[in-house]
């Protein structure tokens, strides 16, 4: 395998000084990620560069920056996939910059909480298993996907010239849990989503499903939050289908059973 | 001075086992004051890498059982599983399956609307409870969302810990920890602390541990004074992602994923004729490394020897299904679709089964103290781990210990003092000692160094004289580490400065885990040891224990809890 | 939920400008093709052609309509573009209520002017 | 934890433009918005200058005369363009706003093809209109001379 040489561009800042761009050169492999090049770099040429990093799988959702241009998770881009010559990285954008690659992620956290993103019901404690049928599943299953890592947030339009505005990726968790068939709290939730900052200034730029590197698709969630939310305007709106009736199943014949004790209770 | 911040408990990792605490303390305790410490983000920790299931019983009606769960996973545990705290796990853990799904989590179903299980190794009854391959992503996320209709929890996200602080008789007083987004260092103030910071996995080059998962809970135990138990268990999945050893999940051969050697072979028919690839994570890793040591690897220059994880049988609609992380991450990084191409994989180091010291209600023998998850070793894996049952101990201790602090805020209400030496002692070693000028040696130098020897010297195989040899390096790099520089000297954001924290926890632990197994002189579960083959439960029937004592180890054992079946011949 | 109620109004009023204004734009703007085609075309600008819509019952309401309709569509939106740029609430506040008034007044101007016409040509 | 000095990049309005935002919706996004502001503007002033024909034919006439000169006739064919877009995009996205021609929710399958793909279709066809439209006005602006 040769090595070729990519320079990595990183808008550097430190806190009290200009932010300035500083070049590296990075010796890639193919195969090799962002995030490998940035390790590299740490480790070879500069200690002080400062990223979030964790899970290297795509899943944690903690080294979201703006490669290239694009708002993208810098352990599943593959260097040679973007570029064989520079690529350039940068915090990600409409969040403010603590230092370096690392942003301030928690506005996101605290619209994200704003929106009561977690199961309003009546039923938390009960005892008996719940149903809820692989079709209701379909229905939120694709915007729980979401692993917050503030691509899409980065991406969106208005959060540019609105600081104040949900953002995609509050309001998907909002529509994910008013489509759970275990769920009741639309009603507690419309207040806030049909607030100011909310639905009203979104109008389908699909950025945030273009970065989403998970295929939540943000989008997709808030227009069908939209329909809702006209839907319950004028009385129309449905909760999501029955909950199936299970017939019982079959009792499986191949299964063993356990040995008996062997040690005698005194 | 470490400016003071008082809470009324601590909760140290912010995993399933910690959040799942911080839950179960905040809906019993109207308006607890829990502070809940981690050094990443909330929701960016190791749990939401598991992948494939969580272990519990819930159909008995179709033929499963919880005494079938219990000996499954005693047998599992190559017997060295405390049989009282399996069978409180086994008949706790289907509730925190109901429990979750009535809190939101999205697992997935059957057609008439059960919760869906599969098959998972070591198991006689699929019941890894699955939400598609994200089960550990999805539970992290329900608990973080539930948590945020409970108020009265203080977060220090990004706030690394370096030192919990102990009185004379061993009662927590507080931890000493520093903002990573300022640098300051704080003294947070607690009466009571769950350790939930998960394993020691990044020990090893060849890993699927996030990269931060360095053990610094069970570190700062073991130099609190508290026992490390068992940690010479360290179990490798059979299926890590050549080159980066990104998971797996076992979850492809329970839909149905063969293993095959560079002939074409399944080659588990040799070892496990009865389960196949289904066998125990030992079993298997164990397969696999006799196979590529044996030359039936696939080979190829500048990367580690391999063999083939194939689901191309499987057809894309179950992949799609069942599988979708597996395949996007085989895609991503190494341009393979396994819906029609067999991926790369190889044992991979994957789980700590040792951990802090607990007893059967996750209390650590210091006052005050507690510990959940993989951090702890309550004794339930023994030797070797049952696929599924991680995720599920996170659960179920996790509340456990949640109850029991709640309990514990209760009656305990003093907050012994904290003498001022102690504070400024960790100041000064982190601020002068670390910070400070001087020192030459680079901490990523001997990082890479560790790993590699813990790669080489405390493998799937094993044997006396490599790992000696294995103990002097780590030795020599422990004492190499006393001159090591920081070249960092900013205070915010100073990620080069945890690192190096992070590097002395990881020699700590290293140095325990290699003398525990050097000391254990036979070959049980994911312990093997070539020159002792075989299982001895007349000499080492017993869990190991140790602690520090001056610059050196204390090492002890004690005996196992055998309350249902006595040892047999562990065969599959 | 009051803003919701904006929102759905503002949609529906789009809708409707676009059926009346697009009738409105294909007179002044396509009035080339419409003279090829029609042959008792009246120019759109000239005196005439305006008396002949100003004095037109339907084409009055339906003016009036677009205007009303245009404005709150208007408004609306320039006040949404104008309230991400511009922080705080209290401020906010000033500029939806100059958008108000603003689409208000124009309301009233405009339709003092079609009815007006339609009074006086009539 | 709080951070103790922060910077924002550079945001408002020019972020609009770029900053990865490449896609052909986000620039649609953008067009309507500054086109609906356009469309208001004139507005604004069509109703003041059609006030005008209250005050007589020989008012109106001037007003006329005055108006017709190639470079209003052609600030008035960008109204008319700008109304072209903003109506027929407007439309496009009062489909898409009600959850229209995006798909239904639906399990991701890699490497995601999502709404913007399923809305593609709609959107083309009506950039194509859009096209369609301000070429006619463009033609009788120039070869009919209006």
């Amino acid at each position: 395998m040769t090595d070729q040489t990519v320079t990595f561009r990183v808008r550097r800042h430190q806190p009290g000084q200009e932010d300035a761009w500083q070049e590296y050169p990075v010796a890639v492999h193919p195969g090799m990620t962002v995030l490998d090049g940035l390790q590299q770099i740490k480790e070879q040429q500069d200690s002080s560069l400062a990223w979030r990093h964790s899970c290297r799988m795509g899943i944690c959702g903690s080294c979201g920056m703006v490669i290239n241009g694009q708002p993208g998770l810098a352990c599943n881009t593959q260097v040679l996939d973007i570029s064989d010559r520079r690529i350039s990285l940068e915090p990600l954008s409409n969040f403010p910059v603590a230092r370096d690659l690392v942003p301030d992620l928690e506005p996101m956290f605290d619209k994200h909480r704003s929106i009561k993103p977690f199961l309003i019901a009546g039923q938390q404690d009960g005892d008996e298993p719940l149903r809820q049928s692989p079709r209701q599943l379909t229905d939120y299953l694709q915007f729980s996907y979401c692993i917050k890592c503030g691509a899409c947030m980065a991406a969106c339009p208005t959060l540019a010239s609105d600081a104040d505005f949900l953002g995609p990726m509050p309001l998907t968790a909002a529509h994910r849990y008013n489509r759970d068939s275990r769920d009741d709290g639309f009603d507690q939730r419309k207040q806030s989503l049909g607030d100011h900052h909310s639905i009203s200034h979104c109008h389908y730029a699909a950025e945030c499903s273009k970065v989403c590197p998970k295929g939540v698709d943000p989008a997709k969630a808030i227009q069908y939050l939209k329909r809702d939310l006209v839907l319950d305007l004028v009385g129309l709106r449905r909760r999501p289908g029955p909950v199936p009736q299970g017939s019982p199943g079959t009792p499986r014949d191949d299964i063993p059973k356990a040995p008996e004790f062997t040690v005698k209770k005194p | 001075m470490a400016r003071e911040v008082i809470h009324d408990v601590l909760i140290l990792g912010s995993g399933l086992a910690g959040l799942r605490a911080a839950v179960e303390i905040a809906r019993r305790v109207e308006g607890a004051d829990i502070g809940l410490v981690s050094k990443v983000q909330l929701m960016r920790a190791h749990s939401v890498c598991a992948e494939g299931g969580t272990g519990a019983v819930l159909r008995e009606d179709l033929g499963d059982s919880l005494d079938l769960h219990a000996w499954d996973t005693v047998k599992g545990s190559d017997f060295l599983a405390d049989q009282d705290v399996v069978y409180r796990f086994v008949e706790q853990s289907p509730k925190e399956i109901h429990q979750l799904d009535r809190w939101g989590l999205p697992w997935s179903r059957t057609e008439d609307g059960h919760i869906l299980q599969r098959d998972f190794g070591g198991h006689s009854y699929p019941r890894a409870t699955m939400a598609a391959d994200k089960t550990g992503f999805f539970e992290m996320q329900t608990l973080y969302d539930t948590l945020q209709q409970h108020g009265g929890c203080a977060r220090y996200d990004e706030v690394f810990a370096s030192r919990i602080l102990v009185n004379d008789e061993g009662r927590f007083l507080g931890l000493s920890v520093i903002d990573m987004a300022s640098g300051e260092m704080l003294t947070l103030r607690g009466r009571a602390l769950l350790i939930a910071t998960g394993g020691a996995g990044t020990l090893y080059g060849f890993t699927t541990y996030s990269d931060t998962v360095s053990g610094d809970g069970l570190a700062m135990a073991y130099r609190a004074g508290l026992a490390l138990e068992d940690t010479e268990f360290i179990q490798f999945h059979p299926t890590g992602l050549i080159p980066s050893g990104i998971l797996m999940t076992e979850g492809c051969r329970g839909e149905g994923g063969y293993l095959r050697n560079n002939q074409g072979e399944r080659f588990m028919q040799h070892y496990a004729a009865s389960k196949m690839e289904l066998a125990p994570r030992d079993i298997i890793s164990r397969a696999m490394m006799t196979e590529i040591l044996e030359g039936r690897g696939f080979h190829q220059d500048g990367e580690l020897d391999h063999l083939q994880l194939d689901m191309t049988h499987l057809g894309a609609e179950r992949i799609h299904q069942r599988l979708p992380l597996i395949r996007e991450v085989a895609m991503k990084f190494i341009g393979m679709d396994p819906v029609d191409t067999p991926v790369p994989v190889r044992p991979v180091a994957h789980y700590s089964m040792g951990g802090i010291e607990t007893d059967i209600d996750g209390a650590c023998t210091a006052p005050g103290i507690w510990a959940a998850g993989e951090a702890a070793c309550v004794s339930l894996h023994g030797a070797n781990r049952l696929g599924t049952n991680s995720t599920a101990e996170c659960l179920v201790w996790g509340a456990i210990c949640g109850e029991k602090i709640a309990g514990f805020l209760g009656e305990e209400p003093g907050l012994p003092d904290l003498p001022a030496d102690l504070v400024a002692a960790e100041e000064s070693r982190i601020f002068e000692g670390l910070l400070g000028p001087g020192g030459s040696a680079s901490p990523f130098e001997i990082r890479h160094q560790l790993r590699d020897a813990m790669d080489q010297h405390l493998g799937v195989y094993r044997d006396g004289a490599s790992m000696q040899q294995g103990l002097d390096k780590v030795r020599e790099l422990k004492a190499a580490f006393k001159d090591v520089q920081v070249e960092d000297k900013s205070r915010v954001y100073n990620t080069n400065l945890v690192r190096a924290l992070e590097l002395e926890n990881l020699l700590d632990l290293a140095e325990v885990a290699v003398a525990s197994a050097l000391a254990r002189e036979e070959s049980r579960g994911a312990h093997a040891r070539t020159d002792f083959p075989d299982r001895d439960d007349d000499n080492w029937l017993k869990h190991t224990l140790v602690r520090q004592a001056g610059d050196g180890l204390d090492i002890r054992y004690k005996p196992v809890a055998i309350t249902h079946w006595e040892p047999v011949e562990r065969k599959y | 939920m009051r803003e919701t109620k904006y929102w759905a109004l503002n949609l529906l009023a789009g809708l409707l400008i676009l059926v009346l204004l697009a009738q409105h734009m294909a007179v002044m703007q396509l009035d080339g093709w419409l003279e090829k085609w029609l042959a008792d075309w009246i120019p759109p600008l000239s005196w005439p052609g305006l008396v002949e819509r100003g004095t037109n019952l339907i084409q009055m309401v339906s003016y009036v309509l677009l205007l009303g309709l245009g404005l709150f569509h208007g408004f609306y939106g320039l006040n949404k573009i104008l309230a991400e740029f511009i922080q705080g609430d209290q401020k906010r506040r000033i500029i939806r209520l100059g958008c108000t008034v603003m689409g208000i007044l124009l309301f009233v101007v405009g339709t003092t002017v079609t009815v007006g016409f339609y009074l006086v040509n009539g | 934890m709080a951070v103790s000095e922060k910077t924002m990049r550079p945001s408002g309005i020019l972020r609009w433009l770029g900053g990865g935002r490449r896609g052909l919706e986000g620039y649609l996004y953008v067009i309507h918005r500054i086109s609906g502001l356009a469309l208001l503007m004139f507005l604004m002033m069509h109703v003041f200058f059609t006030g005008v024909r209250l005050l007589g034919e020989e008012a109106w006439s001037g007003l006329m005369e005055m108006a017709n000169n190639p470079v209003l006739h052609f600030l008035e064919y960008l109204v008319y363009v700008a109304f072209a877009f903003h109506a027929v995009n407007g439309l496009r996205l009062i489909i898409i706003e009600l959850a229209f021609g995006i798909g239904p929710p639906d399990e991701p399958v890699y490497p995601y093809k999502g709404s913007i793909h399923k809305q593609r279709p709609l959107m083309l066809i009506a950039m194509v209109i859009v096209g369609i439209l301000i070429f006619a006005g463009g033609f009788d602006l120039v070869a009919m001379g209006h």
